[in-house]
C-alpha cells in the first residue's frame, strides 16, 4: 500500500531572526526506506534534521510520526518513541568500553536506572543483546576496547550500534561517511544497508557515491524548499537539480571522469570575481 | 610558474605528547606551485600542515620558509611570514560573526582579496554575514574558512580537506579558485580525501604513510601511476 | 565493589576498631566525619564531574538540625542524626535543582553563591546560635550505652562511616552510576539516548548533599555542637582539598585526604597560627599544578607503571 | 586524690585572640601578664611543683576554643584555663570545663551569662569584669547629664547582646529611654550605614556595644559621617588601648569604665611599667586581671598542696586578692569576683602629662554596687541552695 | 518633608549612596572577572585576595614608605597587576590545556595563600587608612551628608569600568580577544601573538582589582579578611549579570549595590542576602544570566 509513510511534515518553516532556513517543507518518508536528504549548502538540511528530532523547535507546520502529531514534544520524548538521530561528528562515550557504550542505551529499557542501591552485575543481563549489536556492526571483537583508542571510522560504526539498541523505528544519519577515507566509505555504506532491514532510514550526505549506491528515494533541499524528489536516477537527471546541487560531474562516478572546471558557466563566475584587479 | 623554491621540509618528525606522528616528511615546495597530500585516514596530512605551523606538541628536522629556517618559531611568527591554514575542523568562532570571522586574521602580506571579491565567491556567506559563526550550515563554515585566508594576502596557504561537506557545485566553484590563486602566484599545500578534487589542481602529488612521502606524482604521470593510487589509497 | 577494593575495606575497618587504643579517639572520630564529607562530595565531583563549591552548607544544615533536634526537641541520638541528614538532603534538592541549570564554573560559583545565602540564614536564625554557635548539644544514649562516654561513640562513629562509605561505593557502581559516567562523558548524546539528563544530576546531589548532611550531624554529637564554621566556605574549600590531594574520582582519595588535611591541621595549629591557611594554600596550588591525580591516584599510576615495566 | 598534684606539674593556659579584633585588649598582653604572676609567683614560694605555661588563638570561634580546652584538658593534662576572652568561646569553654571538671579563671569575656544562665560556680570564675559592670557607668553618669535618649550599635553575638541589655536597663533605671538598635557582625569592614541608622534614629547618644577594631572602626566612621557634631557617642567596652589607637583629640571626653588604669598608685604604676618594658604599651584591665588571676590560682594550689579542682575552688573563694591589679577583691559564690571599679573620662590632649597619661578618674565604684548583686542573680545551681 | 515611605530621607539617601558606592566595587571587580574569564576561561577566586592586596599595599606604602594615596591608586594598581602576570607566567599558563575547574582550584589556593600570609603579618583586625584630605569631610546637601570621598570612588570607578568596555567591544583588540579565547590554537596560527595577550589580559584584569582595592581602602579599614567576604557576592552578580557581556557586568554590579542599599532601609534583615535571592530567581527564568550569551 502506498499511503505507508512513517514520517511526514506539512509546511515546515523554520526562521532564524528573520532568516528563513526552512521553507515550507512537505517531506513523506515511506516506511522501510532509506531516503536521502540531499541540496547545496545551507539548504536546510541540517535544520531539518533539528526540527524532526526537536533540537530546534518549528516556526511554523507539524511533524507526524505514525500518523500522530509530534511537534511539540520533547527531544527525549521522541528519542523514546522511535526516533533517533546520529550527529555530524561522532558521539561516542570516550571512556567507557565498547560493551559499556551500547549497554548505556540498552538500560534504559530496564528501568532500574535511577536504582543506585543496586549493583552494576544487574547490568550483565543486557551483555549478549549489546553484544549482537556489535556482531551486527563488526565490532564484535572490540567490545572490551575503550572506546577512544578506536580509529575514526569504527567509531562511527559503534556510533550506529548504540543507535540500533534503542530499535529505532526511524534512524536519522546526518553525514554519516564525511572525512572518511574510502574504504571506511563502503564499510559503512554497507552497515546503513544491512541495518536498513528492518526499519526507516533518513541520512543527509554529500557524497553521491553513496547517495546512489543505497538510497531508494531522495529529496533534493534548495534555499529552503523541496526542489525535486524521487529516485536517484530521475532525480539526477532533473536539469534544475544539476544546475543547483550536482554540477556537470555528478552525472558519473568514475574516478577519472571529466575534470571539474570543465562546464561552461564557471568561467564567467570567476572572471567577475577577478576583474577586481 | 617561477622554479625557485618557496618551502622545503626535510626530515620533519612530530609529537602528540607521547605519540610519534610524522616519521621524516621531506618535501619541498616551490614558489606559485600547487602540491597535494594525498594518504589513508591517520597517515599524518593534517598533523604534516599543523608541523609546518609549529600547531603540534615537540618537532624536530628542518622547515625552510622562504629560506628562513623556522623550526624554532612561535606560531604567530610563522604565520606571520605569510602563512595561511585552513583547518581541518574548520575553525570558526562561535562568539563572532560571520564577517567578524572574515575579518579577524590581521593581514601577513599584501595582495589579498577584497571583502567584496569573497562574497561574490561565496554568496552565501554575504547573505549569512551577520549571522553568528557556528550556525552557519556546514558547509557555509567551510567556505567561510576558506574564504577567511584569501583576505590576509598570506602567499602560502594550507588548505586541510576543503571539498569537504560542500555540495558538488561549490566543490568545482572552490576548484576553479584554487586555479585562479594559482595563477596569482600562491603557493598552496592541498590535504584531501576527495582524490577527484585534487588531482586536476595539484602540479605534484605526495603518497603519506606513516608520516612520511612514499610515492610523488607528477601532473602528467597520473595516468600510468594509476595502480600506485590503487594501492596506497584504494582509489 | 571489586575484591581489591573490599579487601582494603576491610583492613582498614580492622585499624579503625583497634586505633581508640593508640590514639586521641576524638580526633579520630574528626577524621572519620570529614572522611565521609569528603567521599559525599567526591561522589559528585570524582563520578558526575559537578564541583559544587558550597558543600559545607550540607554539613553546617544538618549540624544544626540534630543539634536542634537533641538539644531542644530532646530526640533520641539517632532519630537526631536522621533528622540531620533529612535536612540536608532536602536542602541539597533546593540547592541542586538550581544550581543544574548551569554547567562547570558556573556550576560551581552557583553553589557557592547559594551557600553563602544559607550562611547568612544561619548567622542570624535565633535557633543557631548565631556567631555564639549552638552550644552544649547532649550525646544521649544508644541501646543503654552512654554515648558521653568517647569510646562508645567512636564505635557509633565508625558503624555510620562504614556503612556510609559502602553505600557510596554501591552508588558508583550501580546502573543509575552508570548513566551519570555516562553523562559526564558525551551529555548530548545521552539526551540523545532518551535520558533526562537533569534528574540524574538532581539525584545524585541530593544523595551527596545527604550524606554530607550526615557528616555533619555525626560531627555535632561528637563535639557537642554545631557553629558557623561548619556552613562557612572555607570548610567548603577544605573539602575540595581534602578530595583533591586524596584524589578525585578514586575510591580511597577522600579518605587519605581527609585524615592528611585534618591532622596536619591538628599538628600545625598551635605551631604555625594562621600561617595554617597559607600552607593548605600551597598543598592547593601544588596539587592542581603537579599532583592533578591526588595521593591515591599518583600512587596507583606508579604502580601500574612498575608492574607495567616487568616483562 | 586530694593532697597530690597532677603529674608535679601546675599547667596553666592561656587561650585568647591572638590575631582578631580584640588581639589588642588580650592576646600577647595577656600571656605576658601570665608569665610575669608565674615568676613573681616562683620569686615569693619557691614552689616544689613546676609550673607550665601553653597558650593558644582561639581565633574568636567557639569551636576552636571548646576543642582545644578539651585536647588540652584530655592529652595536655592543663589544670587551669584563663583569659578566654569573646563571650562566645568563653561559654563553650566553660561547657568543656565544667564536663571535665577543670578550672577557667576568665578574665576575657564580658557577657554576665557566665554567672547566671550559664554559670558553674565549681569550675569558672569570672574574674575581671562584665557587661553589667561596664554598662552601669556611663548608663548612669551619661544619662544623668540629660543625654537621654539611646541607640545602639550592637555586634551580633552574646556578648554585643547582654551588653546592650545592661545597659538598656541602667539607661530606664535612670529615666533615659532606648529608640533602637542595628545589630552588625564581628568585625564588620564598613560601619557607614550602621551609623547611618544610628543617625536617622535622632538618638542623643550612640551607645557601641561592641569592642576592640570594631569599636575603634565605628569612632571612625561616626566622624566621617559628621555624627559626632550632634550626637555623644559612648563606647561601652572601651579600654586604654583603643584611646591609644585612636588618640585624644578624637576621644577627648569620652566617658566609660574600666576595670584597671596603669596610673592610679605606686603599686600599679609599678607593675604597669615592668609590663610595659616587655609589651610596649601600658596594661588594661585583661592583661593585669590575667596576671592577678594566675597568681590567685598559684597561691591556692601551693596553699591547699595539691591542684585538685574543688579544693583549689574552695580555698581561692575562701582567702581575699590583694594585688596591683585588686584590692579586697573576693570570689562571690555565684563565681563572680567583685572588685572595684573606675569611670574615667578621658582627657584633653592639652591636660595630658606624658604619653598614655590618658583618663581622669571620675569616680570609684567599689565592688558591690559595680557588680550584679546577688539578689538579682539567674544562677540555677546557686538559687538552689 | 524629612520623611520617604516612613523612612527618614536621611537614610534613605544615605543608604541609595552607599549602595551606589558598593555597586561600583562589584562593578570594577566584576569586571576585571570578566575580562579575565572571557580570555583564560578562568574564574579568578584569586580576586578578592588581590582586591584586599591592593588596599593593604596603598596602607603599606604609607606607613613604611611614605606613599600617599594618588600615588598608591597608580603604583598599588601595577604592583597588583605584575603580580598578577607572574602568577599567569609561572602557573595558570600550564592549565590552559585542562578543564577549567582546575583554574578555579588554582586561583582559590592562591587567594588562600595571599590571605593566610596578611593575616599572619598584620592579623584580621584591620588597619586605619585615613581619606585624602582633598577629599576628607562631606558637602551638606541638607536632606544628607554625601562624603566627598564616597563621591569620588563612585566617579572614579565608573570611568574605569567606561574606560574598559570601550577597549573590549569597541576595538579590533576586542575581537582578538573573543578569537583568542575560543580557540587560542587557531587564532596564532593567524598569526596573532596569543602568549602575550593572555598575560597582559590577567595582569590588566587583576590590575583592576587592586585598583578597587586602593578605593576602598580610606572607606573601609583595611584587612586581609576585606576580599573574601566581597567576592563571594561579586560571584553572585556575575551570575546574574552573566560573563557574556562587559557592560552587562558594570550594570548588573551598580544595579545590585543600590537594590542591596535599599534592602537595607526597608528590610535590613535580608540585606546581607538579598542578592543571592536575586540570583536564585534569575536562575530560575533565565538560567544564562540576564545579560549572558551561552551556548
Ligand atoms: N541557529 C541558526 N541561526 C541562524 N541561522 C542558522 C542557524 N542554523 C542554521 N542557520 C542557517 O540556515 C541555513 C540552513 O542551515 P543547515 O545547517 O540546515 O544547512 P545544511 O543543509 O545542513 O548545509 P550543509 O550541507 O552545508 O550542512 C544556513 O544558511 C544557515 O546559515
Ligand atoms: N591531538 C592528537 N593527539 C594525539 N594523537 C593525534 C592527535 N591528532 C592526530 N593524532 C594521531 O596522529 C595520526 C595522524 O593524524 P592526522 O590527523 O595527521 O591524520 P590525517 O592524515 O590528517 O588523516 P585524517 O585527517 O583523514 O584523519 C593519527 O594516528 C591520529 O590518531
Ligand atoms: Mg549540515
Ligand atoms: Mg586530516
Amino acid at each position: 500500500m502506498a499511503e505507508d509513510f512513517i514520517l511526514e511534515t506539512a509546511g515546515l518553516v523554520k526562521e532564524f531572526r528573520g532568516f528563513v532556513a526552512v521553507n515550507g517543507v512537505d517531506l513523506k518518508v515511506r516506511r522501510g526506506h532509506i531516503h536521502a536528504l540531499i541540496g547545496p549548502n545551507g539548504a536546510g538540511k541540517t535544520t531539518c534534521f533539528n526540527l524532526l528530532t526537536k533540537f530546534l523547535e518549528p516556526t511554523r507546520g507539524e511533524i507526524r510520526f505514525n500518523g500522530i502529531d509530534i511537534t511539540r514534544e520533547a527531544p527525549e520524548k521522541i528519542a523514546r518513541r522511535g526516533i533517533v538521530r546520529s550527529f555530524q561528528i561522532s558521539a561516542v562515550f570516550p571512556h567507557l568500553s565498547v560493551l559499556e557504550n551500547v549497554r548505556i542505551a540498552l538500560q534504559r529499557t530496564l528501568g532500574t536506572s535511577f536504582h543506585f542501591w543496586k549493583s552494576e552485575r544487574s547490568l550483565d543481563a543486557l551483555n549478549d543483546r549489546a553484544m549482537e549489536l556489535l556482531t551486527s556492526v563488526g565490532l564484535e571483537t572490540h567490545a572490551d576496547m575503550v572506546t577512544v583508542e578506536m580509529p575514526y571510522g569504527r567509531k562511527r560504526a559503534l556510533e550506529i550500534a548504540t543507535t540500533l539498541a534503542l530499535d529505532p523505528e526511524l534512524m536519522l544519519l546526518d553525514e554519516p561517511t564525511q572525512g572518511m577515507g574510502h574504504e571506511d566509505v563502503h564499510r559503512v555504506m554497507e552497515l546503513i544497508r544491512k541495518v536498513s532491514a528492518n526499519r526507516t532510514i533518513l541520512m543527509v550526505e554529500h557524497n553521491m557515491k553513496v547517495v546512489a549506491g543505497i538510497s531508494d528515494t531522495l529529496t533534493v533541499l534548495a534555499r529552503g524548499s523541496v526542489l525535486a524528489e524521487g529516485p536517484y536516477a530521475e532525480v539526477a537527471a532533473n536539469p534544475l537539480v544539476i544546475e543547483a546541487y550536482m554540477g556537470t560531474e555528478a552525472s558519473d562516478d568514475h574516478p577519472s571522469g571529466p575534470l571539474p572546471g570543465e562546464g561552461g558557466d564557471q568561467g564567467s563566475l570567476l572572471s567577475n570575481s577577478g576583474g577586481g584587479r | 610558474m617561477s622554479a625557485t623554491e618557496f618551502l622545503r621540509v626535510s626530515d620533519l618528525h612530530a609529537f602528540y605528547g607521547e605519540s610519534h606522528v610524522l616519521h621524516g616528511m621531506d618535501f619541498t615546495v616551490r614558489r606559485g606551485e600547487c602540491i597535494s597530500l594525498l594518504g589513508r585516514n591517520g597517515a599524518g596530512r593534517t598533523t604534516t600542515l599543523r608541523a609546518i605551523l609549529g600547531l603540534t606538541g615537540r618537532r624536530t628536522g628542518s622547515i625552510m620558509l622562504n629560506g628562513r629556517e623556522v623550526i624554532n618559531m612561535p606560531p604567530h611568527r610563522i604565520a606571520q611570514l605569510g602563512v595561511g591554514y585552513c583547518p581541518e575542523e574548520r575553525g570558526i568562532y562561535a562568539s563572532l560573526s560571520c564577517e567578524e570571522n572574515l575579518l579577524l586574521p590581521p593581514q601577513v602580506g599584501s595582495g589579498g582579496l577584497g571583502l567584496d571579491e569573497i562574497y561574490e565567491m561565496f554568496p552565501n556567506l554575504e547573505e549569512r554575514r551577520n549571522s553568528q559563526g557556528t550556525r552557519l550550515s556546514g558547509g557555509e563554515q567551510q567556505m567561510l574558512a576558506m574564504a577567511r585566508i584569501l583576505r590576509t594576502g598570506a602567499r602560502l596557504l594550507l588548505l586541510d580537506e576543503v571539498s569537504e561537506g560542500l555540495a558538488p557545485v561549490i566543490v568545482q566553484k572552490l576548484g576553479e579558485i584554487v586555479r585562479k590563486l594559482k595563477q596569482r602566484d600562491y603557493t598552496i599545500i592541498l590535504v584531501e580525501q576527495n582524490f577527484r578534487f585534487a588531482a586536476p589542481l595539484a602540479d605534484r602529488m605526495f603518497i603519506v604513510e606513516h608520516g612520511q612521502v612514499v610515492e610523488q606524482i607528477a601532473q602528467n604521470e597520473i595516468k600510468e601511476k594509476q595502480h600506485l593510487l590503487q594501492e596506497y589509497l584504494g582509489v | 565493589m571489586s575484591r581489591r577494593v573490599t579487601i582494603a575495606y576491610l583492613v582498614g575497618l580492622g585499624l579503625l576498631l583497634l586505633a581508640p587504643m593508640f590514639i586521641y579517639p576524638i580526633l579520630v572520630m574528626k577524621v572519620l566525619c570529614f572522611a565521609l564529607f569528603a567521599c559525599a562530595f567526591n561522589l559528585l565531583l570524582g563520578y558526575t564531574g559537578l564541583l559544587s563549591f558550597g558543600h559545607a552548607v550540607f554539613l553546617g544544615t544538618a549540624a544544626y538540625v540534630t543539634g536542634h533536634a537533641l538539644k531542644v526537641w530532646q530526640l533520641p541520638t539517632l532519630l537526631g542524626l536522621l533528622a540531620g541528614t533529612i535536612a540536608a538532603a532536602a536542602l541539597g534538592w533546593a540547592i541542586g535543582s538550581l544550581a543544574i541549570r548551569r554547567q562547570g564554573i558556573y556550576f560551581a560559583m552557583v553553589t557557592l553563591a547559594l551557600a553563602q545565602m544559607v550562611f547568612f540564614f544561619f548567622l542570624q536564625a535565633p535557633f543557631t546560635g548565631g556567631e555564639d554557635g549552638l552550644q552544649g548539644v547532649p550525646r544521649g544514649s544508644l541501646f543503654g550505652l552512654d554515648l558521653a562516654e568517647d569510646i562508645n561513640l567512636y564505635y557509633l562513629v565508625v558503624a555510620i562511616f562504614a556503612g556510609a562509605f559502602w553505600l557510596i561505593q554501591r552508588t558508583i557502581h550501580s546502573p543509575f552510576g552508570q548513566i551519570l559516567k555516562a553523562i559526564r562523558e558525551n551529555e548530548p548524546r545521552a539526551i540523545s539516548l532518551g535520558y533526562d539528563v537533569a534528574k540524574y544530576k538532581l539525584l545524585a546531589f541530593v544523595l551527596s548533599a545527604g550524606l554530607a548532611g550526615l557528616a555533619g550531624a555525626t560531627k555535632t554529637l561528637v563535639f557537642k555542637f554545631a557553629t558557623l564554621t561548619d556552613a562557612h566556605w572555607h570548610t567548603s574549600g577544605e573539602v575540595v582539598l581534602m578530595t583533591l590531594l586524596g584524589g578525585m574520582g578514586t575510591v580511597f582519595g577522600p579518605v587519605v585526604g581527609a585524615t592528611v588535611i585534618v591532622t596536619l591541621q591538628n599538628e600545625l595549629a598551635d605551631k604555625v597560627g594562621s600561617l595554617v591557611t597559607v600552607i593548605m594554600g600551597a598543598i592547593f596550588v601544588i596539587c592542581v599544578l603537579a599532583f592533578r591525580r591526588g595521593i591515591v591516584g599518583e600512587s596507583l599510576a606508579l604502580y601500574k607503571r612498575m608492574i607495567g615495566q616487568k616483562p | 586524690q586530694a593532697g597530690k598534684i597532677s603529674g608535679d606539674v601546675v599547667k596553666i593556659a592561656v587561650l585568647t585572640d591572638m590575631s582578631g579584633v580584640y588581639s589588642a585588649l588580650g592576646g600577647k598582653g595577656s600571656v605576658i601578664g601570665a608569665e610575669m604572676a608565674i615568676e613573681d609567683f616562683k620569686a615569693q614560694f619557691k614552689p616544689k611543683f613546676k609550673i607550665e605555661l601553653v597558650s593558644a588563638d582561639h581565633q574568636n570561634k567557639a569551636d576552636v576554643g571548646s576543642n582545644k580546652a578539651r585536647e588540652w584538658y584530655d592529652t595536655q593534662g592543663v589544670d587551669m584555663i584563663t583569659d578566654v576572652l569573646n563571650s562566645g568561646v568563653a561559654i563553650a569553654v566553660a561547657k568543656v570545663t565544667t564536663e571535665k571538671n577543670k578550672i577557667m579563671l576568665n578574665t576575657g569575656a564580658a557577657s554576665t551569662r557566665l554567672t547566671n544562665e550559664d554559670c558553674a560556680p565549681n569550675n569558672v570564675v569570672h574574674y575581671v569584669y562584665d557587661t553589667y559592670a561596664l554598662a552601669n557607668g556611663p548608663g548612669k553618669a551619661v544619662t544623668k547629664q540629660g543625654k537621654d535618649s539611646w541607640f545602639f550599635l550592637t555586634a551580633d553575638y552574646a556578648f554585643g547582646h547582654s551588653l546592650e541589655k545592661d545597659t538598656t536597663e541602667a539607661v530606664k533605671a535612670n529615666g533615659g529611654k532606648v529608640l533602637g538598635a542595628v545589630r552588625h557582625p564581628l568585625n564588620a569592614s564598613d560601619f557607614s550605614s550602621f551609623l547611618l541608622q544610628a543617625q536617622a534614629s535622632k538618638a542623643k547618644v550612640v551607645g557601641l556595644a561592641n569592642a576592640g577594631g570594631d569599636t575603634i572602626n565605628s569612632i571612625k566612621a561616626a566622624n566621617e559621617f559628621g555624627l559626632t557634631k550632634n550626637q555623644t557617642v559612648v563606647g561601652l567596652l572601651t579600654t586604654i588601648v583603643d584611646i591609644h589607637a585612636l588618640g585624644l583629640p578624637t576621644t577627648q571626653g569620652m566617658m566609660f569604665t574600666e576595670g584597671f588604669y596603669w596610673n592610679l598608685n605606686k603599686e600599679t604604676r609599678e607593675f604597669s611599667r615592668r609590663f610595659f618594658s616587655r609589651h610596649k604599651g601600658m596594661p588594661n584591665m585583661l592583661p593585669a586581671g590575667t596576671y592577678s588571676a594566675v597568681l590567685h590560682y598559684l597561691k591556692a594550689v601551693q596553699a591547699a598542696g595539691t591542684d585538685d579542682t574543688a579544693a583549689v575552688m574552695k580555698q581561692m573563694k575562701a582567702t581575699p586578692i590583694n594585688d596591683a591589679f585588686a584590692k579586697g577583691g573576693k570570689i562571690r559564690e555565684d563565681g563572680r569576683m567583685v572588685h572595684d571599679m573606675y569611670l574615667v573620662e578621658v582627657k584633653k590632649p592639652a591636660d595630658s602629662k606624658e604619653p598614655w597619661d590618658y583618663y581622669n578618674v571620675k569616680q570609684v565604684i567599689p565592688g558591690d554596687e559595680a557588680f550584679q548583686p546577688m539578689s538579682l542573680s539567674r544562677c540555677p545551681a546557686v538559687a538552689k541552695k | 518633608m524629612t520623611e520617604i515611605f516612613g523612612v527618614p530621607i536621611q537614610a534613605l539617601f544615605g543608604q541609595l549612596m552607599l549602595g551606589l558606592v558598593n555597586g561600583s566595587f562589584y562593578a570594577v571587580l566584576s569586571l576585571g572577572l570578566a575580562v579575565i574569564f572571557g580570555m583564560l576561561n578562568i574564574i579568578n577566586f584569586a580576586h578578592g585576595a588581590l582586591y584586599m592586596a591592593g588596599a593593604m599595599l596603598a596602607w603599606m606604602g604609607l606607613e613604611y614608605l611614605g606613599i600617599g594615596y594618588w600615588w598608591m591608586l597608580v603604583l598599588a594598581p601595577i604592583a597588583v597587576g605584575l603580580i598578577g602576570i607572574v602568577i599567569e607566567r609561572l602557573m595558570l599558563r600550564w592549565l590552559y590545556k585542562l578543564d577549567h575547574l582546575y583554574g578555579l582550584l588554582l586561583t582559590f589556593g592562591l587567594a588562600l595563600m595571599i590571605e593566610g600570609l596578611f593575616r599572619d603579618l598584620y592579623g584580621v583586625a584591620g588597619q586605619p587608612y585615613s581619606i585624602p584630605e582633598e577629599f576628607s569631610g562631606a558637602f551638606n546637601l541638607g536632606f544628607m551628608f554625601l562624603p566627598k570621598y564616597r563621591a569620588w570612588v563612585v566617579v572614579a570607578s565608573l570611568t574605569v569600568c567606561l574606560f574598559t568596555w570601550y577597549m573590549i567591544e569597541k576595538t579590533r583588540l576586542g575581537a582578538y580577544l573573543r578569537a583568542a579565547t575560543e580557540n587560542p590554537q587557531l587564532t596564532q596560527a593567524f598569526g596573532i601573538n596569543v602568549p602575550l595577550m593572555v598575560m597582559l589580559t590577567y595582569g590588566f584584569g587583576v590590575g583592576l582589582a587592586g585598583f578597587a582595592g586602593v578605593l576602598a581602602a580610606p572607606a573601609s579599614q583595611v584587612g586581609p579578611l576585606m576580599g573574601s567576604n566581597l567576592i563571594i557576592i561579586v560571584f553572585a552578580v556575575v551570575v546574574i549579570g552573566g560573563m557574556g557581556s562587559i557592560l552587562g557586568s558594570v550594570v548588573t554590579g551598580l544595579g545590585l549595590g543600590i537594590i542591596e542599599g535599599m534592602t537595607k532601609v526597608f528590610w535590613p534583615e535580608a540585606s546581607s542576602t538579598v542578592v543571592f535571592m536575586i540570583m536564585a530567581v534569575v536562575l530560575m527564568i533565565r538560567p544564562a544570566g540576564l545579560f549572558g550569551r551561552e551556548k
